[in-house]
């Protein structure tokens, strides 16, 4: 149905739609640093379904009008038309109330009881690849009611048998209370949770193309597939528009290169 | 109120070999470029680093050869990649890396503002990041006295020097930062020594006007110095954005080990004035 | 962003019987007296009432007969001498009084605020308010796990309802405070529910004009009710200082023994409009 | 020395000369609630030998131009064109980190070792009086290095050889640390120190026209009186015009009452 003058949906897209669909109305949200898709999936959410979601900006501002994104997902700009500043340790702070809905994070390396790594690769007092460090990761992972992890290159190499450092706590290092809260993975291939008993990954739903075997075999731990596995919903002509609007230069691309 | 307006060269010999410093601003935006650019040319060595998300400022002190050690809660150059010369110094163990996590690093600073030893916070435990060998600061794991709730006790970090950019300040030190806050008023009242540089020197008269604009109070701070551009090539609000482009070519120099061509066009040779 | 402009009324209904209450501003200073006595009309019992300083907004919450306990690091009317009515209810045990001090009640609120269990403070041993007995929060001598060092731990004071009286806000919840905020923004992110009277409803676009200016933002307010006057006798800057000849009368009825005619005249007749 | 056009010496006016003399300049000086005193003596100290000290109100201005004093110490006229404002919690982390150097706290009881009384007079549980409240006293008295206490109505039920309640810690409530802190009384009669190795209250000074053996007379214990006791210096006249500038409707007076 690829009508005149709708975009064709790329990978980017998908992603950010299904990550906007993790938004509930009424929701406080939050995005940290690297952040375009989490920017981009919030300004989708709050110019769809979720109008009166709480948008908390790591660039500071409280609702802002986001006009278009940036290399940096700080940048003042993202701040446009604000209704408040919110400093993060002010956001944190919200998390610590347990007030913070949901929040987005990244993930170098992650396993099957959601473990993520985001520190070093290697021996961390000998690191062989030093990684950027995890942000607000190791605080927010467990004590935020919803965690969404965003992974843009589907591989064994970042899906692997055991993450060589914690920095996030999957379920099998949480508390009895913390394994209640929600974590979601949205990757480039599909959707994966862990709404099963022993917490471990399970397919969710598959982007449009990619076979559940496809995805299976580019993880590097068996993941739950269960019978009937739908497919990803198409980012709607709407969404791509607000995408196309906010991104023109492309922004969001960069980390699936 | 004290007269504390100084040059960027005598502000600079306030920040000793050795200590801990912190800077304001996040990733891109309000990095104090200018100093940090000036403490380069000075030659500082052994710094102690610490922020929550630095990026730039961070990286050309390691790349200048100022620093000996680092704790951050994310050290990269966002969608750009790595910090190039941190990646390098930091696996080449020419640096000691500690991993820490924003909230810790929040909470230690706010420690040292609200002048206590240490102040608790939620989450971390679990986390590979509780165990890794101490550089700066620390963590310890505790109960909480009434409701015996684990939590993760942060010990107080109280920078031995600040160093802010923002975009006014008057001659005694009061200063008014437009747009985000980020840490800086925190950083500005935990750490011993605070330098302000900003893009403009206004009279006393402007913050009486409008005190309800001041972020940081005269008291606080310990040199103010007038630099334009300051933040360069980061934002500073209201005055200038991000050069993306130059800090791309910042990283390709590095990457490509031509980082000496860099400080020479970019750090030496404009001290020459 | 959800509305939640409401009406006086239906916003003192969110405050129940045996609730926790605090109340903005400090002394005689954006007290929230329309929603004082708007409580007082609907014959609230059974209050417990905390804050660092208050004077006239709890007096009249005593007097009106809403409260049965209160905590305060001081209540007087300033140098015109003791608040009659806690005096008077305090002294026949009516009321139970937990002597509190500022810091401790500022720290409870804020261990609140930062969703701590509790919060260390400093100062406070050796004084007899240590051992007072227990009514709201309290106080557990503690070391610091890091250096040893001897500090009390405050137990979070986290209210049921925060009552907070600004200049202006928007049908939102988002609030602007002009001039002191004292502790009203802590007090904002403490309490479970956060109602706010204002001079003034503005439009969204104002704070969007203006965002720096926004002290409370919306997701922390659950009502808003226009107050014009919201503060009398109290001031509100920006708009009316405080009323003292009023003040004094208020005080002079009291110990008289005439706090009835005062009710009658000045809390329920008003109520009837 | 009357001259003409000089106004008449009050004893308000010989506390507030004396309390401004406290004050040091580059000091950081606090004032709180229900304090004209403190608020005249601080705007005296600023605009004669102290004109750099930071000036924090508790009405939350800082460096405030004091123009008239009102019934309310927290009026926020009293921040009339302050660089900035500091909020009260903010002014405790400074006490709390050391670099508040002055608070000026009042008592209604006072004993030998400088432990003061502003909670309740009789048993707590059951008070005969029910005082005010400590307000930050029983917080900063043992953690400031200097605290200044003024009073009004020298006498033996104020000054007492024991105090009902310890609100504020004197000297044999403190650690060895807090030892070292200076606690100065200035009251209607003369100026009262603990700078002796016991740290118990010593006369330091009478006011013009007090004898030491009328203050000792109004003291419910034994001061320490050091052979040579100077006056307290008279306020200048200039310090007079500013109180008299102050306080046109003599505020200052209501405590003396």
């Amino acid at each position: 149905m690829n009508s005149e003058g709708t975009p064709k949906v790329e990978i980017p897209d998908i992603l950010i739609s299904a990550m906007a669909q993790e938004i509930n109305n009424y929701d406080t949200v939050l995005h940290g640093v690297s952040s375009p898709l989490p920017v981009l999936a919030m300004s989708v959410a709050r110019r769809t379904h979720a109008p009166d979601m709480a948008y908390v900006s790591g660039a500071g501002g409280v609702d802002s009008e986001v006009e278009q994104i940036f290399p940096s997902s700080f940048d003042p700009r993202l701040n446009r038309r604000c209704v408040a500043y919110f400093g993060l340790y002010e956001a944190f702070d919200l998390a610590q109330r347990g007030e913070l809905n949901l929040m987005f994070l990244g993930a170098a390396q992650i396993d099957r009881h959601g473990n993520t790594n985001l520190s070093v690769i290697g021996d961390p007092d000998h690191p062989k690849v030093q990684l950027p460090g995890g942000a607000a990761t190791a605080f927010l992972m467990p004590i935020t009611p919803k965690v969404v992890i965003w992974i843009t290159r589907h591989s064994g190499r970042i899906f692997v048998k055991e993450v060589d450092f914690v920095t996030g706590q999957g379920y099998n290092h949480r508390t009895e209370e913390q394994r209640e809260n929600e974590l979601v993975v949205i990757s480039n291939l599909g959707v994966m949770d862990f709404k099963n008993d022993a917490r471990v990954m399970q397919l969710r739903s598959v982007h449009p193309g990619v076979s559940r075997e496809a995805i299976q075999e580019k993880t590097g731990f068996e993941l739950i597939i269960p019978s009937r596995v739908p497919e990803t919903p198409e980012p709607t002509s709407e969404v791509l528009e607000i995408i196309r609007q906010l991104d023109p230069e492309g922004v969001r691309r960069a980390e699936f290169k | 109120m004290r007269e504390v307006l100084t040059t960027l060269e005598d502000a600079a010999k306030m920040v000793k070999d050795d200590e801990l410093v912190t800077t304001g601003g996040a990733t891109f935006h309000r990095a104090p470029m200018e100093m940090v650019r000036e403490i380069v040319r000075q030659g500082r060595r052994g710094l102690n680093l610490v922020d929550r998300e630095p990026a730039i400022d961070f990286d050309l002190l390691i790349g200048g050869g100022c620093v000996s050690k680092i704790r951050a809660g994310m050290l990269a150059f966002e969608v750009f990649g790595l910090a190039p010369n941190f990646r390098q110094k930091a696996e080449a163990r020419e640096i000691v890396v500690k991993e820490g996590a924003c909230q810790p690093i929040i909470a230690g600073l706010r420690a040292a503002a609200m002048g206590l030893p240490s102040l608790p916070v939620k989450g971390l435990i679990g986390s590979d990041i509780m165990g890794v060998s101490e550089v700066i600061g620390g963590y310890k794991q505790v109960e909480d006295p009434f409701t015996g709730e684990k939590m993760v006790a942060v010990r107080a970090i109280e920078p031995d020097v600040a160093i802010v950019h923002a975009q006014k300040a008057d001659k005694y030190g009061n200063v008014r930062i437009e747009g985000p806050f980020y840490e800086d008023v925190i950083k500005a009242k935990a750490a011993k020594k605070v330098i302000v540089t900003v893009e403009e020197i206004i009279p006393n008269e402007e913050f009486r006007k409008m005190p309800e604009a001041t972020t940081i109070p005269h008291f606080l701070v310990d040199a103010v110095v007038e630099a334009p551009k300051g933040a360069y090539p980061a934002s500073c609000f209201n005055y200038y954005d991000a050069d993306y482009g130059h800090i791309q070519e910042y990283m390709k120099w590095a990457n490509e080990g031509r980082f000496e061509e860099y400080l020479n066009q970019y750090v030496y040779r404009r001290g020459e004035r």
